[in-house]
C-alpha cells in the first residue's frame, strides 16, 4: 500500500509541476509539442530514477556534509549519459531539446527528490518514487503540450487534427513563450478550482 | 583538517568513478555521434547537389581573393567544390543573414555557371508557422534553376514569392544566397575561369 | 421642545464631485465616436463599423461571463470600461480583417488582461493593447499584411487594394488622393532597406505637406481607429473639456515621439521627421486614449511625464530598429510594466517636506 | 566520402575565434536584455524569478548577485573548457565540470564576501545559495560553449543575460507589489495570476522581437 | 489681471453659499435648557466647579482650567444648574456637560473692560484671553492663549487672520466680517500686540468682495485669495499668503507664523475690550434640508434642534445632519447635541446633496493625487491601509493628512479615502506609542 503511494504520489497529489511548481524552465520551454514533451519527460524520468536509486543505495556511505555535491555529481553523470545516448541514437530529438538536456542537472525536481526522498528511503521506495515522479512530470508536460500544440499548431503529436484551415492560421501565441506562461496560469487556476470543489464535497 | 581531507577524498573518488563511467559511455557513443553529425550534413550536401551529377564527392576549396559578405554575422564564406568523377561540377556554400529572430543559415549548391542546383536551410530559429515556412522543400524548390546572383523576392524585383507576413526571413534567405553567389562570381569561379 | 430626531452617520467628506467612474468611461466612449465616423467614411461599414460593434459586444459579453463565473455583480459589465476596451481594441486592428479577429482579441483583452487580475482597476497593463499584442503574436499575417486602402470599399474595381503593392510604392492616388503603400510607416521603414538613394527619395516623398495633409485627414493605410487624426483630436479636446484627460501623458508622449522621431527616426542622427513621426501610426490614438488609461499609468505627476517620455522613446526605437513597423502599442505596454516602479520612485515632495540628499 | 574538416569549412566557421565586432557585442547585449530575455523568452531562471520577486529589495539583491555570479561563471567555465577539457578530450565531462564550478564558485563568493565585505554579504548572502540551482547560470555556460564564444563575448553574453534576468525580476517585483492590492479572483490568487502576469510581461517584451542593431 | 494667490492642489466643490450668505446674523435667545460642554476646546476638559441646584450668573466660571492645554468654561446665562451629565456632543460621541435651566441673559461684563488695550502688557492680554476661555473658532478649537505663548526661542513675525471660510454652505465668518468688522479689527490689533507683530493681515477669498471692501475701509491689510478648497486650512493659507511651508510634523510657529480665525479675533476683542468671556458664537444653519437657511448668534449650549427650528425646521428630505460644513463636518446621530465654541455651522443635507456611500474600486485616475493639498498620494495610502500595511502607509506620509476630504471629494469611485487614511493614522500612532513605551 505504502509502496503504491510512493509510486503514485507524483501523478497528482504531489505532482512536481502543478503542485510544487519546480522544474519550470524545461517544462515551459519544451511543452510546445508532444514530441518534445515526451522526449524531455523520458530524459528527466531516466535521470530521476537512476539518481534516486544511486543516492538511496549509497545513502549510508555518503557523508552528510558533502551529500549535496555528491548528489550533483551523480545527477550530472546521469544527465551526461542521457545526453550522449540521445545524441547517438535520437539526434533529431537531441537537437530540439537542445540546451535543456544539460539543464536537467539543476532541475530542482531531481535534487529535491534526492534530498527529500531518496536520501531517507529504501532503494525500492526510491525507485518507485523516481518512476512515479517521472511519470508525473511527463504527464504534466504532456497535458501542457497537448493544449499548446493543438492551439498553436492545430496538431497533436504532429498529426493535424483541427484541419488545414486552422493549421494555416493557428493561435500562434500558444507555442510562443507568452502562451506557456498564460496557459500555465489557467491550468493552475483550474487545479485550484477542482481542489476547492473537492474540499467542499468532502 | 583530516576530516576535510577525508571528505575531499570521498568526493574526489565519487567524481572519478562517475567520470570513468562517462568515459566508457563516451567511448561507446562518440563515433556514432560524430558519424550522425557528419551523416546529417553529408546527406544535406548530397541532396541539394543531386542534380549536378552522379557519384559526387566534395572537397574544400581555397578561393584566393574571395570576399566575405557575411562579416556582419561573424561568419565566413567557405566554399566546397563538388566533383563528379574527379571533374568539378559545382560548388556548395552556406549563406548567413539575420532574419527575424535568428541568423538563418542556408546551404546552397550551384553549378559551375552559378545557377542554383538546390538549397536547404540548415539552421534557423524563426517564428514557428511564419519564418519557419521557408524551410519547406516546396519553397526551397523555387530557387532551383535560377541564376544564383539574381535570387530575390518578387517584392524586391525577383521571381520568388515570399511567405505572407514574413518578408524579413525571406529577404534573409534570398539576399544571403545572392550575396554569396555574387562573391563567388567576383572571385571568378563561374564561366570559363571557373570551369578551368 | 420637539423630540430629538436621529440621522444616518457617515464619514466625512459628505460632499462628492459629480464625477463617477461610469461617467468618465462613457465620456471616453463619446470622445471615440468621431473617429469611428471617420473610419466608416474611409473603410466602410463592413471594414470599420462591423469590427467595432463585434469587438464591443464580445468585450461586454466576456466581462459579463467572467463576473458571473466569479460570483460578482454583473452590472459592472456595463460600467463602460469594457465598452472602451472593445472600441479601442477594434481601433487597433486593420480594417477589413475577418470578423472573428477582433472578437478573439476582445475576449483575450477582457479575460486575460482584465478579469483575471480582478476587473476594473486591478489590471496591470492596458487590456486593449494586450489584446492587440496577442493578436499580433498569434496572427501576424492578418495584423500586418493586406491593408485595405482608404475608399477602396466605395470603389473596389479601381483595385488599389495595396495587398499586392510593393510597400515602397508611395504614390498619391488620383482618385482618393491618399497615401498608400501598405502604411506610411511600413514605407518609411522599408526605405532603410533600400539603397541610400532610393530610400532617401521615398522618405522625401513622405515628408511633404501633401503627405502631412493626407495623414491628418486619414487618407492613408492604417488601423481602423488610428487614421482620422483630426477627429481623434476632436475627441481628445472633448475629454480635456470634461476634465477626463490630464495634459501630462499626452504631451510627454507626443513630445517624445516628435523629439526622438527627429533625433533617431531618420537614416542618421537628427535626420528624422518629427511631424511625420507624430502623425503616422497610432501615436495620436495611443497618446490620447491608450497611454492615458489611468489604471495602468502612474499616479504621480512626475511619473506621468516619465511614463510618456519612456513610451515615446520606445516607440521610436521599435519603429526604427524593431521587427514591427509600429511600436506605439508595445511601448505603452512596456511602460505599463514599469508603472509600479515609477510610482514608487516619484512620490511627490509633501508640503513642508525637506528631502535629505542621499 | 566526406571528412569532418571539410564539413566544418562548408558549414562555415561556427567558432568565433577572431575578433568580435562592436555590432556583435551590441547584438548580444540588446539580445540578452530585451529580445531574448532569459526569463521571458528563453525560459532560463524561472524558479528564482517566481520565487524571489515578491519584494523589490530582494529582487534587487538577487539581480545583483546573479550578474556577478554569471560573469564569474562565464569566465571560469571558459577557462576550464579551453585549458582542460578540450586539450584532454574530455568534452563529455563538461556538464559535470560546469556544475561543480558553479557550486564551488558560489561557495567561494560567499566566503570572500563574508570575509571582505560583510555588508554586501548581508545584502546578497541569502540569495547566493539559490543561484547554484538557477538554470540561467548553468545555461549561460552551456550556451557560451555551444556558440563557441571567446572569453570576452562569453562574459558579455553572461552579463547581458543576467541583466535581462535582473530587469525581469525587478519589474516583476514592482508589479507584484501592486498585485497584492488587486481584487484578484480566488481561483487566480497566488501562483496562477503570477504566471499570467509573467505571460503578460512576455507578450509586452515581444515588442522587442526582431530588434536589430 | 494678476493671478490671485493660492496654494497648490485643492478642489472646487459647489459653494452653496447663496443659501445663507445674504442673511444677516440673527441673535436668538438662549432656550429653556442649555447643555454647556466642559470639553469644547482641544486638550483637557475643564473641571466642574458647580453642582446641581447651584445658581449661576452669566459669565460665571462653571469649569476651571485643568492644565496647560485647557481653558475655563463659563455659563452663558443666568439660571440654575439642573445637573452634571455625560451627553452626546457634536465633536465626540459624548462628554461631560453642565445642564443649566435658563432664567435670563442680562448682565454686565464679567471682567474689567479694557478699551485702552493698547496700554496693557502682553502678559496681561494673554492672561485675559485665557481667563475668558477663548479658543479657536475656526477649526480644532485650540486654546488661543497657548498659541500666543510661543516657547522661548521661537520668534513670531507674522499674524494671519483666517477669513477664508472655504467650506461650502458656511457663511458665519463672512457675515461676521461684514457686520462686525470693528470687533475683528480690534481683536486683530490685540492679537498683534500680544505677539509683537507689526503688520498683521487677513486672508479672504475673492468670493467675498463685500468683506474685502469692509476690511479695506477699516484700514486692515487684506490678502485676496483665489477661491479654492481648502484655502482656510492653516498650512495652505500660510503657503498662499507667505509662500512659506510649515515643515512636516511642525507647527506654524516653527516658521514664525500664527493663524487665527476671524471669529477668534472677534472673541478676543470681546474678552479684552469689553470684558466678556467666550459665551456665544455665530452659527450658519443651511443645506437643502432646512427650510430657511440663515446665520444665528447663539449661546453656547443651545441644542441643534433649537437652531433648526429657528431656520424654519427641516425640509422633507434630510439624509445627513452635520456639525460644520460638508467637507470636514461631522455627521450627527441626533440633533439634541449642543452648540460649542467650535460649531461654525449646522448643515442638513438632502439625499441628493450627500455623497454616495457605495464605494467602487480605485481606478488610479490620480485625481486625488493632483488634488491633495498636502501633496500626498491618497490612493496609495488608502490601499495600503485597506490591506493593513501600516508601515508602508507611514512611509507614504499618512500622518501628514489633515483629513480635509479633498481626495474623497474628487474621487470618481467614491472611495472612503479619508476613512482609510485616518485608520492608518490611528494604527501608526498606536504603534509609535507602544514602541516608545
Ligand atoms: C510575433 C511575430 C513574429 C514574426 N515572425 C516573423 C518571422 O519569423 N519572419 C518574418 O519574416 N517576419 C516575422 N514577423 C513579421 C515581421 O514583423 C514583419 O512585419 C514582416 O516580416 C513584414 O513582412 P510583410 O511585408 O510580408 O508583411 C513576425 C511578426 C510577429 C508579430
Ligand atoms: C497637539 C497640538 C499642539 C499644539 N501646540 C501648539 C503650540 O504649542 N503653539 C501654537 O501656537 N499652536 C499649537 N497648536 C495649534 C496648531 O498650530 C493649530 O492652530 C491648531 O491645531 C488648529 O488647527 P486646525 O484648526 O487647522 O486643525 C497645537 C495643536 C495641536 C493639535
Ligand atoms: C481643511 C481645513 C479647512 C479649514 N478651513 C478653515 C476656514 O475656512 N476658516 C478658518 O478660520 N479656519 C479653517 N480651518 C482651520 C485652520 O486650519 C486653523 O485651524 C484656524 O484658522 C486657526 O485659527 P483658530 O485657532 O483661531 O481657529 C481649516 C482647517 C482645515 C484642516
Ligand atoms: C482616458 C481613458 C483611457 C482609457 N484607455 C483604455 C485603453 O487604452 N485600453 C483599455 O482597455 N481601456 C481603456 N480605458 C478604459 C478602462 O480604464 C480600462 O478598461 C481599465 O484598464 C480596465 O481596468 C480608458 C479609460 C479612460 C478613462
Ligand atoms: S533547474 Fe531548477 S530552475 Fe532550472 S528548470 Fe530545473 S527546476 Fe527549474
Ligand atoms: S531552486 Fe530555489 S528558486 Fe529554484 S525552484 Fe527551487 S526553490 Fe525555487
Ligand atoms: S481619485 Fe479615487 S479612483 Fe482616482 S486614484 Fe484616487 S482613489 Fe483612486
Ligand atoms: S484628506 Fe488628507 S490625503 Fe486627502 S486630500 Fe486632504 S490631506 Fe490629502
Ligand atoms: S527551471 Fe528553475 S530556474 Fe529555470
Amino acid at each position: 500500500m505504502s509502496l503504491w503511494k510512493d509510486f503514485s504520489n507524483g501523478f497528482y497529489t504531489e505532482n512536481p509541476i502543478f503542485r510544487i511548481t519546480l522544474g519550470m524552465c524545461p517544462f515551459l520551454a519544451l511543452s510546445t509539442s508532444m514530441e518534445n514533451a515526451v522526449g524531455m519527460g523520458a530524459a528527466a524520468t531516466f535521470v530521476l530514477i537512476w539518481s534516486n536509486v544511486a543516492i538511496s543505495a549509497l545513502r549510508n556511505v555518503i557523508p552528510d556534509k558533502i551529500r549535496i555535491p555528491c548528489y550533483i555529481v551523480f545527477i550530472a553523470t546521469f544527465v551526461s549519459l542521457v545526453d550522449m545516448v540521445m545524441a547517438a541514437y535520437a539526434p533529431a530529438l537531441h537537437k530540439s531539446l537542445g540546451i535543456y538536456i544539460p539543464l536537467i542537472v539543476v532541475n530542482c525536481i531531481i535534487l529535491g527528490r534526492a534530498e527529500a526522498f531518496a536520501n531517507k528511503n529504501t532503494v525500492l521506495s526510491s525507485l518507485l518514487d523516481g518512476i512515479g515522479m517521472g511519470i508525473g512530470f511527463t504527464l504534466a508536460m504532456a497535458l501542457m503540450a497537448t493544449i499548446r500544440e493543438i492551439l498553436g499548431s492545430g496538431s497533436w503529436y504532429g498529426f493535424n487534427i483541427l484541419g488545414q484551415a486552422y493549421a494555416n492560421q493557428p493561435i500562434l501565441i500558444a507555442i510562443l513563450p507568452p502562451g506557456a506562461f498564460v496557459l500555465m496560469g489557467f491550468v493552475l487556476a483550474a487545479f485550484a478550482v477542482i481542489d476547492r470543489r473537492k474540499e467542499r464535497a468532502a | 583538517m583530516r576530516e576535510m581531507l577525508k571528505l575531499g577524498f570521498i568526493l574526489m573518488a565519487m567524481s572519478l568513478l562517475c567520470a570513468a563511467a562517462l568515459g566508457y559511455v563516451n567511448g561507446q557513443t562518440e563515433e556514432r555521434i560524430a558519424a550522425q553529425r557528419e551523416q546529417a550534413k553529408a546527406d544535406a550536401m548530397l541532396s541539394i547537389s543531386a542534380t549536378l551529377g552522379d557519384s559526387l564527392s566534395f572537397d574544400s576549396l581555397a578561393v584566393p581573393g574571395l570576399e566575405n559578405p557575411y562579416a556582419e554575422t561573424g561568419r565566413e564564406l567557405a566554399v566546397v567544390e563538388v566533383l563528379s568523377g574527379g571533374r568539378r561540377v559545382g560548388y556548395v556554400f552556406t549563406a548567413y543573414r539575420k532574419g527575424y529572430s535568428s541568423v538563418v543559415e542556408t546551404m546552397v549548391a550551384l553549378d559551375t555557371a552559378g545557377t542554383v542546383a538546390g538549397s536547404t536551410i540548415i539552421y534557423q530559429s524563426e517564428t514557428p508557422g511564419l519564418g519557419t515556412r521557408y524551410a519547406s522543400p516546396d519553397w526551397q524548390g523555387q530557387l532551383a534553376g535560377l541564376d544564383g546572383a539574381a535570387v530575390a523576392l518578387e517584392r524586391d524585383g525577383g521571381d520568388i514569392s515570399a511567405v505572407t507576413g514574413a518578408t524579413v526571413t525571406g529577404r534573409a534567405v534570398t539576399g544571403s544566397v545572392a550575396d554569396g553567389v555574387a562573391a563567388l562570381g567576383q572571385a571568378g569561379l563561374f564561366g570559363d575561369g571557373g570551369a578551368e | 421642545m420637539a423630540e430629538a430626531r436621529t440621522f444616518q452617520l457617515s464619514m466625512s467628506p459628505h460632499f462628492g464631485s459629480p464625477q463617477s467612474t461610469r461617467r468618465v468611461m462613457y465620456d471616453v466612449v463619446i470622445a471615440l465616436l468621431p473617429a469611428l465616423a471617420g473610419a466608416v467614411w474611409l473603410f466602410g461599414f463592413g471594414g470599420a463599423l462591423l469590427p467595432v460593434l463585434l469587438s464591443v459586444a464580445a468585450a461586454v459579453a466576456a466581462e459579463f461571463v467572467c463576473l458571473r463565473l466569479m460570483g460578482r455583480s454583473t452590472s459592472a459589465a456595463l460600467d463602460g470600461s469594457a465598452i472602451v476596451t472593445g472600441i479601442l481594441l477594434a481601433y487597433n486592428v486593420p480594417p477589413g480583417v475577418p470578423w472573428w479577429l477582433p472578437v478573439l482579441g476582445s475576449v483575450f483583452a477582457i479575460v486575460v488582461g482584465k478579469q483575471a487580475f480582478g476587473g476594473l482597476g486591478s489590471n496591470l497593463v492596458n487590456p486593449a493593447l494586450l489584446g492587440r499584442a496577442f493578436l499580433m503574436a498569434s496572427f501576424p499575417v492578418l495584423m500586418t499584411a493586406g491593408w485595405s486602402a482608404p475608399f477602396e470599399w466605395r470603389n473596389p474595381s479601381a483595385g488599389f487594394g495595396t495587398s499586392g503593392m510593393p510597400a515602397a510604392q508611395v504614390s498619391t492616388l488620383p482618385e482618393a488622393d491618399a497615401v498608400t503603400g501598405a502604411t506610411p510607416l511600413r514605407a518609411w521603414k522599408d526605405s532603410f532597406a533600400m539603397d541610400d538613394h532610393e530610400g532617401a527619395a521615398v522618405r522625401e516623398n513622405l515628408s511633404t505637406p501633401g503627405t502631412y495633409m493626407n495623414l491628418l485627414t486619414g487618407r492613408r493605410g492604417g488601423c481602423i481607429g488610428e487614421t482620422s487624426i483630426v477627429l481623434l483630436l476632436l475627441g481628445a479636446l472633448y475629454l480635456f473639456v470634461r476634465k477626463v484627460l490630464e495634459w501630462r501623458i499626452p504631451l510627454a508622449y507626443l513630445g517624445a515621439v516628435a523629439l526622438f522621431g527627429w533625433i533617431l527616426g531618420g537614416p542618421g542622427f537628427l535626420e528624422g521627421d518629427a511631424l511625420f513621426s507624430v502623425l503616422t501610426g497610432g501615436a495620436v490614438l495611443g497618446g490620447f486614449f491608450m497611454a492615458t488609461d489611468m489604471v495602468t499609468s502612474p499616479v504621480t505627476r512626475r511619473g506621468r511625464i516619465i511614463f510618456g517620455i519612456g513610451a515615446g522613446l520606445i516607440t521610436i526605437i521599435i519603429r526604427r530598429w524593431g521587427g514591427y513597423p509600429e511600436g506605439c502599442s508595445y511601448s505603452i505596454l512596456l511602460m505599463n510594466l514599469a508603472t509600479p516602479l515609477i510610482d514608487r520612485f516619484t512620490r511627490p515632495r509633501m508640503l513642508g517636506e525637506v528631502r535629505k540628499h542621499a | 566520402m566526406t571528412h569532418s574538416l571539410l564539413l566544418a569549412s562548408a558549414v562555415g566557421a561556427a567558432s568565433q575565434g577572431g575578433g568580435s565586432s562592436l555590432a556583435q557585442v551590441m547584438g548580444l547585449v540588446i539580445g540578452g536584455i530585451l529580445i531574448n530575455n532569459y526569463v521571458l523568452s528563453r525560459f532560463l531562471g524561472i524558479c528564482p524569478f517566481l520565487g524571489v520577486s515578491k519584494q523589490l529589495d530582494s529582487a534587487l539583491g538577487m539581480g545583483a548577485a546573479v550578474v556577478f555570479v554569471m560573469a564569474m561563471t562565464a569566465a571560469s567555465c571558459y577557462a576550464l573548457w579551453q585549458l582542460l577539457l578540450v586539450p584532454l578530450h574530455l568534452e563529455y565531462l563538461s556538464t559535470i565540470v560546469f556544475i561543480l564550478i558553479i557550486a564551488a564558485l558560489v561557495q567561494f563568493v560567499e566566503m570572500v564576501l563574508l570575509k571582505f565585505s560583510p555588508a554586501l554579504y548581508r545584502a546578497l548572502g541569502i540569495y547566493l545559495p539559490l543561484i547554484t540551482t538557477n538554470c540561467a547560470v548553468l545555461g549561460v555556460a552551456v550556451l557560451n560553449k555551444d556558440a563557441g564564444y571567446n572569453l570576452g563575448l562569453g562574459i558579455v553574453n553572461a552579463v547581458a543575460g543576467a541583466l535581462g534576468f535582473a530587469l525581469a525580476l525587478i519589474l516583476m517585483a514592482g508589479l507584484r507589489g501592486r498585485l497584492e492590492f488587486s481584487n484578484t479572483p480566488d481561483a487566480m490568487k497566488g501562483k496562477p495570476i503570477t504566471f499570467i502576469l509573467a505571460g503578460v510581461m512576455s507578450i509586452a517584451f515581444l515588442g522587442f522581437a526582431g530588434l536589430g542593431v | 489681471m494678476t493671478r490671485l494667490r493660492t496654494f497648490p492642489g485643492g478642489a472646487h466643490p459647489d459653494e452653496c453659499k447663496e443659501l445663507a450668505e445674504k442673511r444677516a446674523v440673527k441673535r436668538i435667545p438662549a432656550p429653556e435648557t442649555i447643555r454647556v460642554a466642559l470639553c469644547q476646546h482641544l486638550g483637557a476638559p475643564s473641571t466642574p466647579v458647580v453642582k446641581k441646584g447651584d445658581k449661576v450668573t452669566r459669565g460665571q466660571e462653571i469649569g476651571s482650567q485643568n492644565g496647560f492645554i485647557s481653558l475655563p468654561t463659563h455659563s452663558p446665562v443666568n439660571g440654575t444648574v439642573a445637573g452634571l451629565e455625560e451627553a452626546p456632543l457634536p465633536h465626540r460621541r459624548s462628554g461631560p456637560v453642565v445642564v443649566i435651566n435658563t432664567e435670563s441673559e442680562e448682565g454686565g461684563p464679567a471682567f474689567e473692560p479694557w478699551p485702552d488695550f493698547e496700554s496693557r502688557t502682553r502678559a496681561e492680554l494673554i492672561e485675559r484671553i485665557k481667563l475668558a476661555g477663548v479658543c479657536g473658532m475656526g477649526g480644532a478649537s485650540f486654546p488661543t492663549y497657548v498659541k500666543l505663548s510661543p516657547p522661548p526661542g521661537k520668534k513670531i513675525d507674522t499674524l494671519l487672520l483666517n477669513g477664508a471660510e472655504c467650506e461650502p454652505y458656511l457663511t458665519a465668518d463672512h457675515r461676521l466680517m461684514i457686520e462686525r468688522t470693528e470687533d475683528v479689527a480690534s481683536g486683530m490689533r490685540i492679537l498683534a500686540r500680544a505677539l509683537c507683530v507689526d503688520d498683521p493681515a487677513v486672508g479672504i477669498e475673492d468670493n467675498k468682495p463685500d468683506a474685502i471692501e469692509a476690511f479695506g475701509k477699516a484700514g486692515i491689510r487684506v490678502e485676496v485669495l483665489r477661491v479654492k478648497y481648502p484655502q482656510g486650512a492653516e498650512k495652505q493659507l500660510i503657503k498662499a499668503v507667505t509662500g512659506r511651508e510649515v515643515p512636516v510634523g511642525g507647527l506654524p510657529l516653527d516658521i514664525g507664523v500664527v493663524v487665527q480665525n476671524v471669529g477668534t479675533a472677534a472673541a478676543v476683542a470681546l474678552a479684552v475690550r469689553d470684558g466678556e468671556p467666550s459665551l456665544r458664537r455665530i452659527v450658519t444653519v443651511s443645506g437643502g434640508g432646512v427650510r430657511e437657511p440663515g446665520n444665528f448668534d447663539a449661546a453656547v449650549g443651545t441644542p441643534f434642534s433649537a437652531l433648526i427650528a429657528e431656520a424654519g425646521g427641516y425640509g422633507d428630505d434630510v439624509a445627513r445632519l452635520l456639525s460644520g460644513g460638508p467637507m470636514m463636518g461631522l455627521a450627527q446621530f441626533t440633533d439634541a447635541v449642543p452648540v460649542t465654541k467650535g460649531t461654525s455651522g449646522i448643515v442638513a443635507l438632502t439625499s441628493k446633496e450627500a455623497r454616495r456611500l457605495t464605494e467602487g474600486p480605485c481606478i488610479k485616475c490620480a485625481r486625488c493625487v493632483d488634488a491633495c493639498p498636502m501633496k500626498l498620494v491618497p490612493c496609495l495610502i488608502a490601499v495600503n491601509s485597506e490591506h493593513e500595511k501600516w508601515a508602508a502607509a507611514d512611509e507614504l506620509g499618512a500622518l501628514n493628512c489633515m483629513a480635509c476630504g479633498t481626495c474623497s471629494f474628487v474621487c470618481p469611485s467614491d472611495r472612503f479615502l479619508v476613512h482609510y487614511i485616518k485608520r492608518a493614522q490611528d494604527m501608526i500612532r498606536a504603534s509609535k506609542r507602544s514602541k516608545e513605551a
